[in-house]
């Protein structure tokens, strides 16, 4: 059996690389695809903890199997979703009317 | 019929090669395109990982959703924005603070990590889980819906989709 | 057979492993070599007869080995890279395309007995692999360097993404009245075939899974006329060959899905039977029940014109999804106050009076499903009359428009529009 | 642990599901000639001259479905277990689904007047 730490060194890997894409890259499609990554990792240490360490028996309804594990993932699935398309939106009018994707250049609003 | 330790390894070796390997693919390659497909593959090993950990539901979802929606979503994302990609750097300018602050914080998680593997509350595998065998969908549908449980961010959930929606395509649309 | 080779004296892991790989080659060599063969025949014939030709006629026994003549040829052709081709995804996109279509055979209930893999999660696990054949179009029309490729493959994603949402939709609806996942246990739950009790949700998923395939009237994924051939313009040989096999296959493949989903699979007299005869009979059923519904597949492709692809995705959009969220809900408000009660029933026919007697010969489980599907019937016959007014209404709205424009236009005078000649000279 | 095992079974079948393709066309790059040149690998175009490269610019009425199809993606992803569970639990789940669908069908609406559904 492969043990919990295996799957969370596996998590934090997963969340540093996409850490490291996030902060280092210049186009924002990949910075969102480094994001992703990082949600992923996030995924991964929720159901891996939910595998190995839930109660017996949900403290909130009493039910025999918590489920709390994979719905927390169920919603990080619709967050990350809705992060895509209107991320992507936001790319995509950026690139309409300043004609680039590079993130640092939209700094309008910095002083 | 138990399923042999070393499959166990043997498969946990493939995924985790998959997914790290493809991720960091991800933010080293130049070519955006190939950047978004290798999201793809690092996506199916964490897939594979999740039907591993016994959520085979949630692997399925991250196939379809994640591999069969926001890729292609990112994909036609870098098609609309394509014309001046690959003219320049791939990193910034901090690209260096960035990794260091990476490493860092992954050394820190090992270091947490190693520390509560061995002190005295060993993490042992949850039996009950063998129970829900087969039936993880259902158990799953029913804590959504239970008003007790999740229902109230159950609806919510709706409500974030309808605002996603809706102002994406506020955004994304031409000025007419 | 595990237990057989056990007992032969092999080691019981290896035993498992040498189980699933054989139950995998099978599964997989006949889902892919046998529908090929028969299936790509079935097409050549049936559109040669609806045109009034012979069709293949020469290799074999009525040209049923012409797909072998073909593999042959193609195998045999040069294959070309076009120049400025991102040659690695050039070349793992056809291999997409068919995995995508084979991986849905690993969950297809055959029989009772005879199934790859029985997962709890099977209606979603095939649409899920299932979603990944569009990416393979995307990579094909991305990697060729090829502008038409581009924007074929482009179209056909939007439009198999668009399809996509009143299938997963309509499946839905078997998987709520079988209550699980399971393509065996929807199959299983099929005392009365879905397609009797909500013929609607079968109508949207066979509708839907035309357009998901790229069959007529939905081809506009490969609009010859259009696109020169869409995706795979650059592709020869047997790359070429690979994506046409992976159409044909998946279209097979969303016939059998239908019979699984809402004709009851492998369901008929027999079909229960212990041991072989059970599952010959389950395949024999399952694969007949797949044959008709491939063949109305194909008589619509070859008789009905192909929609342009506005009005298809229109179609989609504007009828398909709404249509099947309506009657989605319907179903499940029906099928939450009309619960079928399996235990009174069966004890009504244990009991061995009249009635228990009349129960007994048509199965308990049928009679306690009765109602249910009864008033399903009769909410779909509702919504189909309330959707047929809605029809007439939107088309009488349209002629009113057209003819207003016609009329209100002079003639051969502002059709055109003036065309923009470029500029000469600098 | 029945369940782990049919996952293996995926797992070959994945294996063999690439390499059923591959076969044919490795088979096939042995086979076929070689001859390729500069004319025939030029970019088809029935026969007319290529003009320009083939990164044309699309419009975003691609995206704008796409961004559709991602939103009832997700909802399905919600509506499966629903779905599943249905026959265990009592009306509250139905009118629970009615509000999810009915917000989710105002948004289909929105797209809808919006002409983001229009393939222009």
């Amino acid at each position: 059996m492969v043990p919990l730490t295996a799957f969370l060194i596996v998590a934090a890997l997963l969340f540093c690389i996409g850490l490291y894409g996030a902060l280092a890259r210049r186009n924002a499609v990949s910075i969102l695809m480094s994001v992703e990554l990082m949600l992923n990792a996030v995924n991964l240490n929720l159901v891996a903890f939910w595998r190995f360490n839930t109660p017996a028996q949900d403290v909130g309804s009493g039910l025999p199997i918590g489920m709390s594990g994979q719905v927390f993932a169920v919603f990080v699935f619709v967050v990350a979703a809705a992060e895509a398309a209107v991320g992507l939106a936001l790319i995509i009018a950026m690139y309409r009317s300043r004609q680039t994707v590079i993130a640092e250049s939209a700094d309008t609003l910095k002083f | 019929m138990q399923t042999v330790d070393w499959v166990q390894w043997l498969a946990f070796g493939i995924l985790t090669l998959l997914t790290i390997g493809s991720a960091l693919a991800v933010v080293i390659d130049r070519n955006i395109f190939h950047s978004a497909l290798w999201l793809l593959v690092s996506l199916f090993g964490v897939a594979g990982l999740f039907v591993m950990l016994s959520a085979p539901f949630l692997a399925a979802v991250q196939v379809l959703v994640y591999m069969g929606a926001i890729v292609i979503l990112i994909i036609f994302a870098i098609m609309l924005t394509r014309r001046l990609m690959g003219l320049t750097e791939a990193l910034n300018t901090q690209w260096w603070v960035g990794g260091i602050t990476a490493i860092v914080t992954f050394l820190v998680i090992a270091f947490v990590l190693f520390q509560a593997g061995q002190g005295a509350n060993p993490i042992l595998v949850r039996e009950p889980i063998a129970a829900l065998n087969g039936r993880g969908v259902e158990e799953l549908g029913k804590a959504l819906v239970d008003p007790a449980q999740y229902a109230l961010p159950f609806e919510l959930a709706s409500v974030l989709l309808t605002a996603a929606l809706i102002g994406s395509i506020v955004i994304a649309r031409e000025d007419q | 057979m595990i237990e057989a080779l056990v007992n032969l004296g092999w080691n019981p892991h290896i035993a498992t492993f040498v189980a699933l790989l054989l139950g995998v080659v099978a599964c997989a060599s006949f889902g892919l070599i046998w529908f090929t063969v028969i299936g790509l025949w079935l097409v050549r014939k049936v559109a040669a007869r609806v045109q009034d030709r012979m069709g293949p006629n020469r290799v074999g026994p009525f040209g049923l080995f012409q797909v072998f003549a073909d593999l042959g040829k193609m195998i045999t052709k040069e294959d070309i890279t076009p120049q400025g081709a991102d040659k690695p995804i050039f070349n793992i996109a056809p291999l997409l395309a068919i995995a995508a279509v084979v991986l849905i055979w690993a969950v297809m209930p055959f029989a009772k007995t005879l199934i790859g893999a029985d997962l709890s999660v099977g209606a979603l696990y095939f649409i899920s692999v299932a979603s990944l054949g569009t990416l393979g179009v995307l990579l094909a029309g991305w990697s060729s360097n090829n502008k038409y490729a581009l924007i074929g493959a482009l179209r056909a994603v939007a439009a198999l993404v668009s399809y996509e949402v009143p299938m997963v939709i309509s499946i839905l609806v078997p998987v709520l009245l079988a209550g699980t996942m399971s393509m065996n246990g929807i199959v299983e739950a099929q005392h009365i075939f879905y397609i009797f009790a909500v013929p609607l949700s079968a109508f949207v998923f066979f509708t839907s899974n035309l357009g998901e395939t790229g069959r007529a009237p939905f081809d506009v994924i490969e609009a010859e006329s259009e696109l020169v051939a869409g995706y795979n313009i650059e592709y020869t040989g047997i790359k070429f060959g690979m994506f046409q096999a992976a159409e044909f296959v998946h279209s097979f493949t969303s016939c059998a899905l239908m019979a699984v989903l809402f004709v009851g699979g492998w369901r008929g007299p027999g079909a229960e039977l212990p041991g072989l005869a059970g599952a010959l009979f389950g395949f024999i059923y399952f694969f007949s029940k797949s044959m008709v519904i491939y063949m109305l597949l194909l008589w619509i492709g070859n008789t009905v014109p192909r929609l342009r692809i506005d009005q298809m995705m229109a179609f989609n959009w504007k009828f398909l999804v709404p249509l099947q969220l309506v009657n989605l809900l319907a179903v499940a408000f029906v099928a939450k106050i009309l619960q079928p009660n399996y235990e009174a029933v069966r004890a009504t026919a244990e009991s061995g009076s009249t009635l228990g007697n009349i129960y007994r010969v048509f199965g308990p489980e049928f009679i306690a499903d009765l109602p249910r599907a009864i008033a399903l019937l009769i909410v779909n016959v509702i919504i189909l009359g309330g959707v047929g007014l809605m029809i007439r209404n939107s088309i009488r709205k349209e002629r009113a428009s057209v003819e207003a424009n016609r009329a209100a236009r002079p003639p051969y005078l502002g059709r055109r529009t003036p065309v923009e000649q470029p500029a000469v000279g600098d | 642990m029945q369940q782990v095992n049919e996952w293996l079974f995926i797992g070959i079948f994945f294996a063999i599901s690439w390499a059923l393709p591959a076969a044919p066309i490795l088979i096939g790059g042995v086979l076929g000639p070689k001859r390729a040149n500069r004319l025939k690998r030029e970019t088809y175009e029935c026969g007319i001259e290529t003009v320009g490269d083939a990164w044309v610019q699309f419009k975003v009425q691609y995206y704008l479905y796409a961004i559709v199809f991602l939103i009832f993606d997700v909802e399905a992803v919600f509506l499966f277990p629903w779905a599943a569970a249905y026959n265990q639990l009592g009306l509250y789940a139905f009118f629970e689904m009615l509000i999810f669908v009915g917000l989710l069908g105002v948004a289909l609406l929105y797209a809808w007047r919006k002409g983001a559904l229009e393939w222009t």
